[in-house]
């Protein structure tokens, strides 16, 4: 073998040293049990099939372990075991392993695995399974969904009351807020169609006039994880007026904050606390409380009430809401105890919260349990869709 | 003994190859040798050794009485070794003046490349020999010959003591090649010697001062211009006595089987390159298309075989016309051609000789029946044509590529040949082919004529034309000069008319 | 299956694949124990995953059908001396397509079935055609237009299937009809596989390709053209006729891949539809050396390992990602072949010249 | 007219040129591969590659520069995959831009995992500060299509690239290091495109994304070709092909121009098309681009 081959081969054995050594000795890289079989019989076996996003994308899938972790916790279950398909077939093989495996229950994440949750719970119908944002009618399966909608329209209202407070920093004169969108798709249609109301229904009962700058980012799964495009649409619709943008585009709306940091303009976060992602820029997030879902489900597995059937999770199920507007929330103080963001950007957090009117919070709660007592009607694409 | 450089006892050994074995040259200050032998002699392989391009396997190389190791042509350009390739190397989007800097190129403090000085030299140096070369215009806006200065040029501006120039006269018109002997000769006197490298005797004699004749990798000898003829040099080039009268019968001719008039074409970069052809060929008769190569020659032939589109113009075999006709319908008139360029028409290299015997008519009768291949028959005709036409090795299911020269244009000749054409076209039938074959392949067309058919014959080798053709069509710049009975021709004459110098023009 | 190959060229040829694969896997290995996991348990879950059982089986050769239709997407057209990039895009055209077709009401099995195929398949020609002709007469280079149109695809099959055909609220297109369904051995095999007979009609084009290239007129046409347009067009064959018809059929090829997704695995058309299929299409012709046989195996290679990395992950909590890195390290030493040939002191393959 | 300005306003143009900087210096990288004579479809994979190990540098350095010179360094070493592979190894060249396409894709997913345990988004880090209303990467970018330009026609490299890539045999029958020049270039292409991600990534943000290239590097090839291989001309492409994406983000809204995004989407693919058809001049590669050189040989 000549010199020069040999460089070619040990370049890339460097390469894989690279790839190593940059992982080598820290910690083990998933915490989930080893198949072993020795667990005593009355141990909970949880398994979960999370969406495209994988772990780590803030938002969901995160928001359900986090469900997975509390139960873990709390002693429910001891351990859990996800799986993170890469392909759209991929998830009925996971949620299928696990139901083989004898997991009690079996939850997968998202919309896209609505049809291998229908077929595989057929095939095990003593597992039980749950889906999360959407319907699977059958006996064994938990469908947990959630009003985005009441969330989006809080935050609509939020943004419409709060762009006409020009005194406060940040906030112009032009009567504008804005909504970036990810995948043009349904779903996502739902959070722009409550957000608007939101905005509507201000403009309609404080009589102001307040426009929505709508933006998608493309058409394709990728418009979830193009935050450099999501950047530069926040940046037009901030240069074009606005000056509160909320956001349902997955890893595009991390540009979403950049822009409103780098303009001192304000952002609103979706699905988990974004709040700490730029502290002081974000007004609040629309959570989707996965979590609690989830382990609201573990939970009645675990009691043996499990039923299964719709469980729809609004406001008034505190399956949505927004992060509190007075103070920091539970996510972002669990962040600080964790060392991750520094008592400095939690004031900051803080401090911007402290600017909203107190009357618009007044105002906020107001209109939350107008929707929860069934005063305000909030219209959802998806059925309008259908 | 004032030799400038020695080479000894060069082996080149590649696997399976014995390109050089032995050989001895040695070149003396000014003076021009010439170094000849026959396609795949080795004469490449040698000057590449020289230019460092190739290690040699053995022997050594000793410039001014020092022995040395030539690495690359980084060290030959440093010895003072310049090359003149056949094939030009020059990169046809620049400029004169940076093609000639490339590789040593001026520059100023800054890393600036800096042409003005350069230009200056190319200039002075243009002056000095007779060169004249625009160091501003781009090399593909001009033409062939002031290309070939350029390359000169490039070896001189790198002070060049000696100059290899490979086979420099393919591409000029006789008039242009006196040019580039005056500038050899120049160059000669100035105290530069030249390493001449062709396989045309002709010119070998009218230029060089010493001769060394290479034959199979090996050098046969160095001989003095003077002392030596044509006949000696062939002999020694082949290796045996060289008949170089073709035996023929005298022509008995029939109707006019081709007809042509008024051909006009363009070539590939939209040029004319066909203006007013016209001729006739009659049955049992070869008309021989002299001139200097790029004249229209290809286009002609190009445009008679469905390969390129004519203007306008009457092309006529037997009174049917054919004139752009698909390739496919002119073989079905039992058009046969064997191309120029036998690797790039002709042969699908990596086909079997039997896949490539049956190339143009595979589609029919009895190589196909509907659409699936008759393997059968298609075994048939391998299994006849090969020994018929002596293709070695014997085995259809070699690829072509590993054939010889030789035996690569006899599956051509053979397959041509065997469709029982009317009318024959051959270009360049025996470029590149041993001595054998050529005996082989003009006999196969002799034949041909004397079965009354209609040949057209295009070479760059006079003596090709003028022994072979009844009848010979100059051709200059696209143009038909004159066409003159193949008795009445001689070279001289058929030299003025392919530097366009027809009489009607002198006259006007 | 090469008549013209003895059994020594033979195993050459496929020596340097096999090295190939074989160098892949122990820098895989190497990653693996560098990243910390277990190497036996990494390619034991592998293997169990895509070969673990009936269903495994059957799961590898569903992953491994449209790999072999792209892989003969790029084969055919290389036999042309074209490089068709832009199986992806014809794939999802011809995909896109056959869910529409076959969303046809009330048309009988025996019509539907043959017309959604055949116009999938006629998309997919289609998204190649103009690139097929710019090649064909103005020589412009078709890698370049086909990435180029591969492009235009996402955007194009984005708008139609999800603002045109989509069913309300939904981002994949309404279910086909179960006259259009490629049959499922799952109807008669106890297994969960969708495996259906496109896994078979890929086997038949297989050998159809084959027998096209290698016993018809116009396969001598076609690799005559692919070797050499210039002889090609001496001996009366139009290169240009040949290079559209040879890229048309590439093309119909992928849309027939993207017809089997549509009518055996999803029976609509949906985000994710294709995983890279064209793509990893190159490397398995590459690996398959452009001939069908070659290709089968390389898709079983490729399939297995698609199937096998969910099983990776799940067993051996390896992210499936590290096969997409040995998929793409296999490449690179398929392609720089030249690397083993002269470890091995192989004579390279004759290119050109002499 | 105030859809006129809503389109056309000094934040189009800001946006424009932010957009097109990646697209611009990935572009010049394809440039100087291609001019050498080696095809270079693996700029989206270095762009990636780049755009991860800008992050990675900066989040353990905590200095988003050392992230921009890592993000330069890596995107060299990743491209001498594809020029040994290629030079050296004379593999198609298409073939092995797919392969590193799709090891960058895989390998910075893979390393999310080991590194940072997500498969998503890594962790925010350090991104280039601001100079005046643009990152440096901007100003930066445009100045590389300034040396470049010189560096390629008027310094004696530059010659060397130029000959190399039309005929490579008459470069090396004066002594020019083929390889050695193509090595250079590759290299040097994906330094650039290295540059070009980590604009992306430390640049416009402060985070690494899967995937979050999203086809930027085929849009650079693109803007090289409607460029003609000529730098000004890959700026003009890249600034062009920005400006639809620009004005793509405004229309969308605006009912009366009821264009689908979509469409305004596949405007620089078409229109590269149509460059390479001819129909506004036709645009023709270096000769000797995707041949390998084989001493020798011809």
């Amino acid at each position: 073998m000549s010199k020069r081959n040999l460089i070619f081969l040990s370049l890339i054995l460097a390469l894989t040293l690279l790839v190593g050594c940059a992982g080598g000795g820290e910690q083990p890289p998933q915490d989930t049990p080893q198949e072993d079989g020795q667990k005593a019989a009355s141990d909970l076996k949880v398994g979960i099939v999370l969406s495209s996003g994988g772990k780590g994308d803030k938002s969901f899938n995160d928001s359900s372990l986090r469900g997975l972790d509390r139960a873990k916790e709390e002693g429910l279950i001891a351990e859990y075991k996800y799986i993170e398909p890469k392909e759209v077939a991929a998830a009925e093989k996971g949620l299928r392993f696990l139901a083989q495996q004898g997991y009690d229950l079996v939850i997968g994440v998202g919309f896209m695995q609505k049809d291998a949750v229908d077929t595989v719970s057929k095939e095990f119908a003593d597992t039980k399974f749950a889906i999360i944002d959407d319907v699977v009618d059958n006996p064994n399966v938990a469908s947990l969904t959630f009003k985005e909608h009441e969330g989006s329209f809080l935050a609509g209202a939020l943004a419409a009351l709060l762009t006409t407070h020009e005194e406060i920093e940040g906030i112009n004169a032009e009567e504008v807020v804005g909504f970036l969108g990810g995948m043009d798709s349904p779903l996502i249609h739902k959070f722009e169609l409550g957000y608007t109301s939101g905005v509507d229904y201000i403009n309609e009962t404080e009589g102001t006039d307040v426009k929505v700058k709508i933006n998608y980012t493309g058409s394709d799964p990728s418009a979830f994880n193009d935050p450099a495009k999501g950047k530069e649409i926040a940046l037009a619709q901030y240069n074009a007026g606005a000056d509160i943008i909320y956001h349902a585009s997955g890893g595009t709306g991390i540009g979403l904050f950049e822009a409103a940091a780098q303009t001192g303009n304000y952002a609103i976060g979706v699905d988990s606390d974004q709040d700490w992602n730029q502290p002081g820029y974000i007004l609040t997030s629309v959570l989707k409380k996965v979590d609690n879902a989830v382990f609201a489900t573990v939970k009645a597995v675990k009691e043996g009430n499990f039923e299964a059937g719709l469980k729809e999770y609004g406001l008034e199920e505190k399956g949505v809401a927004l992060t509190p507007l007075t103070e920091a929330g539970v996510t972002v103080k669990a962040a600080q105890e964790a060392g991750d963001i520094t008592a400095e950007d939690v004031a900051k957090i803080e401090g911007l919260k402290a600017k909203i009117p107190a009357e618009i919070k007044d105002k906020i709660e107001d209109i939350k349990s107008k929707i929860i007592a069934g005063e305000i009607e909030v219209p959802n694409y998806l059925e309008q869709a259908q | 003994m004032d030799a400038v450089l020695e080479m000894k006892n060069i082996t080149k050994e590649f696997p399976g190859v014995l390109a050089n074995d032995n050989v001895n040259l040695d070149l003396r200050k000014g003076e021009i040798h010439a170094l000849v032998g026959e396609n795949g002699a080795g004469k490449s392989t040698l000057m590449s050794v020289l230019f460092g391009i190739y290690q040699p396997t053995k022997g050594k190389i000793l410039y001014k009485g020092e022995e040395l190791r030539i690495g690359g042509p980084n060290d030959a350009i440093d010895l003072g070794i310049g090359m003149v390739h056949q094939h030009f190397m020059l990169v046809h989007t620049l400029t004169v003046a940076e093609n000639i800097v490339l590789g040593s190129e001026p520059s100023n403090g800054r890393g600036r490349l800096t042409l003005s000085k350069a230009i200056d030299k190319i200039k002075s140096l243009s002056d000095e020999y007779g060169l004249d070369v625009d160091p501003n215009a781009k090399v593909k806006d001009i033409p062939v010959g002031m290309q070939q200065r350029v390359e000169i040029l490039k070896a001189l501006y790198r002070d060049a003591e000696i100059l290899i120039l490979d086979e420099p006269t393919a591409v000029l018109t006789p008039q242009e090649v006196k040019g580039l002997y005056k500038i050899m000769n120049t160059l000669t006197e100035q105290g530069k010697s030249i390493i001449f490298i062709t396989h045309k005797l002709k010119e070998v004699l009218t230029v060089s001062d010493r001769i060394t004749v290479l034959r199979k990798g090996k050098s046969i000898g160095t001989v003095n211009t003077a002392e030596t003829s044509e006949t000696e040099l062939a002999e020694m080039m082949v290796g045996r006595k060289v008949i170089l009268k073709v035996e023929k019968k005298p022509a008995k001719f029939g109707a006019t089987k081709v007809e042509v008039k008024n051909l006009k074409a363009s070539n590939a970069r939209g040029m004319l390159a066909l203006d007013n052809v016209s001729f006739e060929i009659r049955e049992g008769e070869i008309l021989g298309v002299a001139g200097v190569e790029g004249n229209g020659q290809t286009e002609l032939v190009e445009v008679l075989t469905g390969l390129r589109a004519a203007n306008s113009g009457v092309f006529k075999l037997e009174g049917q016309n054919l004139l752009n006709e698909t390739a496919r319908k002119i073989k079905e008139a039992k058009i046969a051609h064997v191309p120029e360029d036998r690797h790039k028409h002709g042969l699908v290299l990596d086909y079997s000789i039997e896949d490539n015997l049956i190339l143009g008519y595979h589609y029919k009768q009895p190589f196909a029946k509907g659409l699936n291949l008759d393997f059968n028959s298609m075994a048939e005709h391998a299994d006849r044509l090969i020994p018929e036409y002596d293709i070695r090795p014997r085995n259809k299911e070699i690829l072509a590529r590993s054939l010889s020269g030789g035996n690569q244009q006899k599956i051509i000749i053979a397959r041509e040949f065997d469709m029982g054409p009317e009318f024959l076209i051959a270009s360049q039938p025996t470029r590149g082919v041993d001595i054998g074959a050529i005996e082989f392949i003009h006999k196969r067309i002799i034949e041909q004529r004397d079965q009354g058919k209609a040949v057209l014959l295009v070479s760059a080798e006079l003596s090709e034309i003028m022994s072979l053709s009844d009848r010979i069509a100059v051709m200059y710049e696209g143009r038909i000069v004159d066409i003159l009975d193949a008795k009445e021709a001689t070279e001289e004459k058929l030299g003025l008319l392919m530097a366009g110098s027809t009489i009607r023009s002198s006259e006007g | 299956m090469a008549g013209d190959m003895n059994s020594k060229e033979l195993l050459k040829e496929i020596s340097i694949p096999l090295l190939a694969i074989l160098s892949s896997f122990i820098i895989g290995t190497l990653i693996v124990i560098a990243s910390g996991y277990d190497p036996i348990a990494t390619y034991g879950a592998l293997l169990q995953g895509a070969f673990g059982g009936l269903n495994s089986i059957a799961d590898t050769l569903l992953a491994a059908t449209p790999l072999i239709f792209t892989g003969l997407t790029v084969a055919f057209a290389y036999r042309c001396g074209l490089f068709n990039i832009g199986g992806e895009g014809q794939l999802l055209v011809g995909g896109l397509t056959a869910a529409w077709i076959g969303t046809f009401k009330g048309v009988p099995m025996i019509i539907h079935l043959p017309l959604t195929l055949l116009a999938a398949m006629v998309a997919g020609a289609l998204w190649v055609a103009i690139p097929a002709i710019l090649k064909a007469k103005l020589g412009v280079h078709e890698v370049i237009t086909t990435i180029m149109f591969n492009y235009i695809s996402y955007s194009l099959v984005a708008y139609f299937s999800l603002k045109v055909l989509a069913k309300p609220g939904s981002i994949q297109t309404p279910d086909i009809e179960p006259s259009a369904y490629l049959w499922r051995f799952s109807n008669v095999l106890d297994m969960y596989s969708y495996l259906n007979i496109g896994f078979l009609i890929g086997l038949i084009v297989l050998f159809v390709i084959y027998y096209l290239l290698w016993k018809t007129t116009i396969g001598y046409e076609i690799r005559a053209v692919g070797i050499s347009p210039d002889a090609a067009e001496y001996g009366g064959i139009s290169a240009a006729r040949n290079i559209i018809l040879a890229m048309l059929i590439s093309g119909a090829l992928a849309g027939l891949g993207g017809a089997e997704r549509a009518m055996g695995l999803f029976h609509n058309y949906r985000n994710g539809f294709s995983a890279e299929y064209g793509f990893t299409g190159i490397a398995v012709a590459l690996l398959g050396r452009n001939h069908p046989l070659g290709i089968f195996l390389a898709a079983l290679l490729f399939g297995a390992l698609s199937n096998g990395q969910d099983y990776m992950n799940m067993l051996a909590g390896v992210p499936v990602d590290l096969v997409t890195i040995l998929q793409a390290v296999i490449i690179l030493f398929v392609a720089a072949d030249l690397l083993f040939r002269r470890v091995l002191a192989l004579k390279p393959e004759g290119r050109k010249g002499e | 007219m105030e859809i006129f300005q809503q389109i056309f306003n000094l934040e189009t143009f800001s946006s424009t040129l932010r957009m097109a900087i990646p697209l611009m210096v990935a572009a010049i990288g394809g440039m100087f591969s291609e001019r050498s004579g080696v095809v270079n479809i693996a700029l989206e994979g270095m762009m990636l590659a780049g755009a991860f190990i800008a992050v990675v540098v900066s989040y353990f350095t905590g200095s988003a520069w050392l992230g921009l010179l890592g993000a330069v360094f890596f995107g060299g070493v990743f491209a001498l995959i594809h020029a040994l592979v290629s030079i050296r190894y004379h593999a198609d060249q298409v073939v092995s831009g797919v392969a590193l396409n799709l090891l960058a894709a895989g390998g910075t997913v893979f390393l999310l995992n080991i590194l940072f345990n997500t498969s998503g988004t890594s962790p925010s880090v350090t991104a280039l500060p601001y100079w005046g209303p643009f990152k440096p990467t901007v100003y930066l970018g445009l100045l590389i299509v300034l040396i470049s330009h010189y560096i390629l026609f008027f310094t004696p490299f530059g010659l060397r690239v130029r000959a190399v890539g039309e005929h490579p045999h008459a470069a090396d029958s004066v002594g020019i290091d083929v390889e050695k020049i193509r090595y250079v270039c590759v290299i040097l292409s994906g330094m650039l495109a290295g540059f070009a991600g980590a604009h992306l990534s430390i640049g416009v943000l402060s985070v690494f994304r899967e995937g979050m290239t999203a086809g930027r590097g085929f849009i650079a090839l693109a803007a090289l070709i409607f460029g003609k291989w000529y730098p000004f001309g890959a700026m003009g492409a890249s600034l062009l092909f920005g400006f639809f994406q620009a004005i793509e983000i405004r229309l969308q809204g605006i009912e009366a121009i009821g264009i689908p995004a979509e469409f305004i989407q596949m405007i620089p693919y078409i229109l590269t098309v149509i460059a390479l058809a001819g129909v506004i001049g036709r645009a023709t590669p270096p000769a000797a681009s995707g041949e390998p050189f084989e001493k020798g040989k011809r």
